[in-house]
């Protein structure tokens, strides 16, 4: 079916379901429980975990299939929030012209970089494309700002042109939306305890992280992912049998650079707002390290990895000493002061050393992220079960 | 004229600090092919190696001074350092005093021992892996030391002054016949720049002249073949990195003054030092040096008001324009090795 | 699912507040609720958020110890701080509107992306009726527009730039912190007193937002003054090292640098320009001067003893002996052992205003609360007199000018003040050309 | 018919003369070596033939294109393939893919994004990367990952990619250095057998005398980079210039 394989059809069916089901899975306790501080279901973070998984797929194809190392994918994503962000302010609240422009204005962006980093190689290449996006960061957070925002960024504002769509009605505010379906619209749903939430833009970024994942899935099966893996594997052999490996690596650049644009477009369509700082080294060092923390070159991988900084980043920065104590309220006073103390460093304020720790326990007990993590928990599963088979 | 040496003075200062933390970086990055993140937070260690020793000298005991009062009108406890109980008043402010370039001597056994650790406990075991994982365990090691520091120390800049007698700034313009206050020039920054200029020179001698240099050079070149003839490289390069976090560690230390320390500034430095050792091309020590005091004298210029006049946003982006140009035209940098990293 | 109803609604309910209400396996109706976040059962929660993490993070670290101060006050605990001195008496310490006051926090890292996020996730998951907090424009700015959009009241933080209630203004958005137009007409006045009027200045400013519009503001009041500006030289946001910028500064005949930085930039700067010497130099037969138009005092201290007799401006000091301000400093203190920043008093003020807006209007309706605060007087909250203008929700107050003490005795004891410019000195008109291109738009209650 | 003639070849790098006055032509289905001692230039003489090194003087003339100034991967398309020293196969890929790549090469050319297609459909280049591998016995390995496969395997695969893309000509830069005497007879059989079943030239780089009197037709002997002499086999043989060249290495002539 949709021309996959048997095991490829299974991932993309489970991408599915998890894309779906998202809203239960993200808040599975009842909302008033002490866990639900770890409830993640709700429309905000939903559309990032898509988005910054959409990103991270993208960039995956470049440097899982072909090993280039970029060092600059931000600016690409920035690059597309601010073509979206100005398709709202002159033309439309619509989101569509906005994704399109920005995959567009991306690509033509990347094309650029890509045509002038791949000159290089290694490490080479790695310090050219963030050499291209600190240069975009700097110069949009400061002589840029007439067409940036500079350091305020640029939201849609009540008095923009916006060509195409009637004037405001008196007090409205301009949201954004596709043919009237405004984004931030929710629907919500109580069973019993629980409480969940079904949001209309989650499903739309969700619906483009579905058929990312599924042209990502069709490119690595494609006789281009193919000379992509070919290029990681040895250029030269490439060469002299005749294929010229620049194309190709500038292919997969660009596709990854409007994958990035896609992201950053659909930032936009969820939060009408575009800044800088995306476009700083750190935003692309972190799609580095979603990417190698899911697995790299795995088709899984860069969504889960996604997911888990995105989780820490929203989740566990926002636990503070206030919560520890209710949690822990029901041990006697010494000893609740004493786990609250242990455990106070490593959430709220604390959240990136443990967002740092992560890191290196996966690197260090899981060479291939989290991806092998899953599958040598289904290899033990799967060993157990055998033995237990054998028994009966 | 005059504002052509100035700049190009400044750019020398600048150039030091990125030159230090550049031939940290390239011994560990540039030779052993390690890609280290954590190169930034090293520099940061030792600055707040100096920021400790201070601490540590400056522990008090308080004594309740009743003729003035405190912030809510309580009698005001005054802090009195121990270090005056045990020297007298004076010795003991000279001490305080004089913090910073004492803690040289406190930084370098830390430095090292916290350079052997994080090559024995983490490095070692990732020489093998690919560059990736390099990258995702050296990051959180990075963000790992970063938080521990904010923790104990915050996340503001601790003012830490050089001594007295360094202080302000002395007129160079007027001593080589220039109109006064054309060319000034802080102290400090002129110690900074000897004393970076002594560590290199150290690091290279050591490097050329003694068979421990050697051997590691020659590891670097080939490390099967110098494996092969029953020398232990292995237990070199301990030493290496442990040398490697010292003279970044160093560079942290006479840092202070200058900038006050903070808990990211190694992040501040990351990016800049790996542009400053591609540039100056893998593998080479020299390239390095010489890449970053280029860079500081590049990004001096650029600065210049005249500069940015012309070229509107030129200050922001001078260091990655110069390292697209010469990785454009210098394929390896400007006095890189072939083949290391190009992979 | 078939026997769960679905019911459509434009925003969130929202979950952490326990609520008689959830614990029913019922579904709320849109009726239910007429506002975005309206409080449910027998508590309203706020949304602080604040810089944890990046270089502003121990600022945010005192915003937040304001925010809990205040929480407590208005719960009923503590002495009372500034509520016993505020000229409203609408709050009577069993919490707003008799809904006991929670709050959620999060963290902006100073960046705008992640404020909104964290904004948002306020918004949605936790039901915040209410945002405040931050530590710079940027954040200010993204944030406000995007509580115009759900519905909510943002009550900013520290946010100094011009363009926070100019250009970038919003209906649901106040700001109580004082702004770099205020700053350069307090200043120039004591400044021209101090240093006299014919002085050429040299300014180096931040090359962003921020910096733009306290440059402009300086400039034009000072230059108003007489002032001659030799040269204005814009410096990178990540510049650290600022030594070939200000070297510099004495060829160009300049006899005083105005240093419009803020943070880690103002510490570096400063650090820099004593460095080299030149508050000790004598240009045109007279003592060169710095001057720092923003300060923070907690930044300050990152500069040392360098602060020592530079002039600049501040929106509030613990040293002011109004009865609100000692009552501030008294409960501030006694709770955490050193007196609060300027961050926490605008943020502690801000949540109180907010609190004692919507007893006034008997609502959390978001609009009913822009129509109690705007144009409100009030006093008795450590600025003098004070109007929240209704043209531009921002607060008309005194602007403090200090000077960076020459004999602490603590290491929160940096900086003196001058002068109080009176509230009239620093008013301007809502479109004096540095507030332009914006407008308010109406009041979005959400749902 | 000459299939590649090189007409006064000359390469310079800076003051080193590499390789001067070249002048040598393979005629169609012969096997040709190019042997000299180290240091004669050998390679720098493949090189510039493949599109490597540009030469500084004379012409490379193939099948009627002339070479100078193509990139390697032109010339490869032309109908030029190569064999390395050391096996240069794709590690990271299995033996059947390894296969498949040189077959896409050779229908597609050097560029196309075929993106959206899906390999496994490409049952026509399937079927013929199965028929090369099973011709050179490595049929039973086509899942093996290229990487983990022995010295001698790698290099039939590597001949086996070649042989995919039917070149003209077959380049061969020195294929059983290092081999055991075994594996190195084993290498001698197959090449035999290539020239015999296929329509094929090839020249070949060698070192090792006895394979190249074991399959040469005609043999040009290179030294001090120009050509010494060029002639069949038995004529070499013996010849005095050649000893000279080779005099003081133990060559088993």
């Amino acid at each position: 079916m949709f021309k996959l394989n048997k095991k490829d059809l299974r991932t993309l069916i489970i991408v599915i379901l998890l894309a779906l089901f998202a809203p239960f899975l993200l808040n599975p306790f009842p909302t008033d429980s002490a866990l639900a501080q770890f409830n993640a279901g709700y429309p905000d973070l939903m559309q990032r975990f898509v988005i910054f998984g959409i990103f991270a797929v993208g960039f995956n194809i470049l440097f899982g299939l072909t090993g280039y190392l970029s060092f600059g994918h931000a600016a690409f994503l920035g690059a597309g929030s601010y073509a979206a962000i100005w398709m709202m302010k002159l033309l439309t609240m619509n989101i569509i012209p906005a994704i399109i422009i920005s995959v567009i204005v991306a690509g033509i962006f990347s094309l650029f970089v890509g045509w002038i980093s791949l000159r290089r190689s290694g490490i080479y290449f790695s310090i050219l494309t963030l050499a291209f996006s600190m240069m975009s960061y700097q110069l949009a957070y400061s002589v840029l700002t007439p067409i940036t925002g500079g350091e305020t960024g640029l939201q849609p504002k009540v008095n923009d042109p916006r060509l195409l769509d009637g004037a405001l009605a008196e007090g409205a505010i301009p949201k954004a939306n596709l043919f009237g379906l405004d984004m931030s619209q929710s629907y919500d749903m109580s069973l019993g305890a629980w409480s969940f939430t079904f949001n209309s833009g989650y499903y739309i970024a969700a619906a483009f992280l579905i058929l990312s994942f599924y042209l990502s899935i069709r490119i690595f099966r494609s006789p281009f992912g193919m000379m992509l893996r070919a290029v990681k594997s040895n250029q030269q052999r490439m060469t002299y049998t005749g294929l010229d490996p620049k194309p190709y690596t500038l292919a997969a650049f660009v596709i990854s650079g409007m994958y990035a644009g896609l992201a950053g477009g659909l930032l936009v369509a969820m939060d009408t707002q575009a800044g800088a700082e995306r476009m700083f080294w750190t935003a692309s060092g972190e799609v580095v390290l979603m990417t190698i923390l899911g697995g790299v070159g795995t088709l899984i991988g860069p969504v889960l990895g996604s997911g888990a900084i995105k989780y820490m980043e929203n989740i566990i920065s926002k636990i503070n000493s206030d919560i520890l104590h209710t949690w822990f309220a029901f041990l006697p006073d010494g000893l609740e002061n004493v786990i609250v103390a242990i455990i106070y460093p490593f959430i709220g304020k604390g959240w990136h050393l443990t967002l740092g720790l992560l890191f290196m326990i996966v690197v260090i007990a899981l060479p291939g992220g989290l991806v092998e993590g899953a599958q040598r928990l289904s290899r033990l599963f799967k060993k157990g079960k055998n033995k237990s088979n054998e028994n009966e | 004229m005059d504002s052509i040496i100035l700049q190009i003075l400044n750019g020398l200062d600048k150039g030091s600090a990125y030159a230090l933390i550049a031939l940290g970086l390239t011994l560990i990055f540039g030779t052993l092919g390690v890609v280290n993140f954590a190169h930034g937070a090293l520099f940061m260690i030792g600055a707040f190696c100096a920021v400790t020793l201070n601490r540590i000298l400056t522990l008090s005991h308080q004594v309740i001074d009743n003729t003035r009062t405190d912030f809510l009108g309580n009698p005001l406890k005054v802090d009195i350092p121990y270090i005056y109980d045990f020297f007298g008043e004076n010795i003991g402010r000279a001490i305080i005093d004089w913090s910073v370039p004492l803690s040289i001597l406190f930084a370098i056994p830390i430095m090292i021992a916290i350079g052997v650790i994080m090559e024995r406990g983490l490095i070692r075991h990732f020489y093998h892996r690919p560059h990736a994982d390099q990258i995702l365990v050296t990051f959180g090691l990075a963000i790992v030391l970063q938080e521990v520091i904010k923790f104990y120390y915050g996340a503001n800049p601790i003012p830490s002054p050089a001594p007295e007698a360094f202080k302000g700034s002395f007129d160079f313009g007027a001593l080589v016949g220039f109109d006064p206050n054309t060319i000034i020039y802080p102290y400090w920054r002129l110690v900074y720049f000897c004393f970076s200029l002594i560590v290199i020179g150290a690091i290279f001698a050591f490097l050329q002249f003694t068979t421990f240099g050697m051997v590691v050079r020659a590891g670097m070149a080939d490390r099967e073949t110098v494996g092969l003839l029953g020398i232990d490289i292995d237990r070199r390069f301990t030493i290496m990195f442990g040398i490697a976090a010292a003279v970044t560690g160093l560079a942290g230390v006479m840092y202070v003054p200058i900038n006050p320390p903070n808990y990211h500034m190694g992040m501040d430095f990351l990016v800049l030092s790996f542009v400053v050792v591609v540039v100056g091309g893998m593998g080479s020590l020299s390239g390095a040096v010489l890449a970053g005091f280029m860079l500081g004298i590049l990004e001096s210029f650029a600065s210049m008001r005249e500069v940015i006049d012309l070229l509107p946003g030129i200050n922001q982006i001078i260091i990655y324009l110069v390292a697209i140009i010469i990785l454009l035209t210098r394929p390896r940098g400007l006095m890189g090795r072939r083949g290391v990293m190009e992979d | 699912m078939t026997k769960s109803n679905f019911t459509r609604r434009g925003v969130l309910r929202t979950g952490a507040v326990a609520g008689a209400g959830l614990s029913l396996p019922t579904i709320f109706t849109s009726s239910a609720s007429a506002f975005t976040n309206e409080p449910q059962g027998g508590s309203v929660t706020l949304g602080f958020n604040v810089p944890q993490s990046g270089p502003y993070a121990d600022e945010g670290a005192d915003e937040l110890r304001a925010y809990e101060l205040a929480v407590e006050h208005l719960n009923g605990g503590g002495d009372g701080g500034m509520m016993n001195t505020f000229s409203s008496k609408a709050l009577r310490g069993n919490g707003i509107l008799g809904k006991k006051v929670e709050y959620v926090t999060g963290d902006t890292q100073t960046k705008s992306d992640a404020a909104r996020a964290s904004a948002k996730s306020m918004i949605e998951k936790d039901g915040a009726v209410m945002i405040t907090g931050g530590s710079s424009s940027g954040v200010a700015v993204a944030v406000q527009a995007l509580c115009q959009e759900a519905g909510v009241i943002f009550m900013a933080g520290l946010t100094h730039s011009n363009d926070t209630t100019g250009k970038d203004k919003r209906a649901n958005g106040f700001r109580h912190f004082f702004n770099s137009y205020m700053s350069g007409a307090a200043l120039a006045p004591v400044l021209a007193n101090a240093y006299g009027t014919d002085r050429n200045a040299y300014h180096l400013t931040a090359d962003y937002n921020w910096g733009y519009t306290t440059e402009e503001a300086v400039k034009d009041s000072t230059e108003a003054l007489g002032w001659n500006t030799v040269a204005a030289v814009k410096t990178p946001l990540t510049q650290t090292d600022f030594s070939s910028y200000i070297a510099p500064v004495l060829q160009s005949g300049a006899d005083t640098l105005v240093l419009n930085h803020y943070g880690g930039n103002m510490v570096n700067s400063l650090t820099n320009a004593v460095q080299f010497g030149l508050r000790d130099k004598v240009v045109n037969n007279k003592d060169f001067q710095i001057i720092v138009p923003l300060y923070s005092r907690l930044m300050a201290r990152g500069a040392g003893a360098n602060v020592k007799g530079i002039f600049g401006s501040t929106n509030w000091h613990w040293s002011l002996q109004d009865e609100g301000s000692k009552a501030f400093v008294r409960s501030f203190g006694t709770k955490y052992g050193f007196p609060p920043s300027q961050a926490a008093h605008t943020c502690y003020v801000q949540t109180l205003l907010y609190a004692d807006a919507v007893e006034r209007a008997g609502s959390f309706n978001p609009c009913a609360v822009v129509e109690a605060l705007e144009g409100y007087e009030f006093d008795g909250l450590g600025n003098g007199k004070t109007l929240y203008r209704a043209e531009d929700h921002q607060c008309f107050k005194d602007v403090l000018v200090v000077k960076g003490k020459e004999n602490p005795t603590s290491e929160f004891d940096l900086l003196e003040i001058v002068e109080v410019t009176p509230v009239e000195q620093v008013t301007y008109d809502p479109n004096h050309p540095q507030f332009q291109g914006g407008s308010l738009g109406s009041c979005n209650p959400g749902a | 018919m000459e299939l590649l003639e090189i007409k006064d070849l000359g390469k310079r790098f800076g003051g080193l003369q590499a390789l001067s006055e070249i002048n040598l032509s393979v005629m169609k289905n012969t096997v040709h070596a190019i042997i000299g001692p180290n240091g004669a230039g050998k390679s720098t003489l493949l090189n510039c033939i493949v599109g490597k090194l540009m030469p500084s003087s004379g012409s490379v003339m193939f099948d009627g294109y002339s070479l100078l100034g193509r990139s390697a991967h032109e010339i490869n398309q032309l109908g030029i393939s190569r064999v390395f020293q050391t096996p240069e196969v794709f590690g990271d890929l299995n033996v059947l893919e390894n296969m498949l790549i040189p077959c896409l090469a050779k229908r597609d050319g050097a560029f196309r994004l075929h993106a959206l297609k899906s390999i496994d459909d490409e049952k026509q280049l399937r079927e013929k990367a199965e028929d090369v591998l099973e011709d050179m016995g490595l049929i039973d390995k086509r899942h093996m990952k290229a990487a983990s496969m022995s010295r001698g395997d790698k290099r039939r695969l590597e001949i086996a990619m070649c042989l995919a893309q039917d070149p003209k000509l077959l380049l061969l830069d020195e294929p059983t250095a290092g081999m055991a005497r075994a594996d190195t007879n084993n290498t001698i059989d197959l090449l035999k057998r290539i020239k015999q079943e296929r329509d094929i030239t090839i020249a070949i780089i060698e070192h090792d005398m006895h394979v190249v009197f074991s399959l040469a037709d005609h043999i040009t002997v290179l030294a001090q980079g120009t050509p010494l002499v060029s002639d069949t086999p038995d004529n070499i043989k013996g010849h005095p210039k050649v000893k000279e060249a080779y005099l003081g290495e133990t060559q088993q002539v």
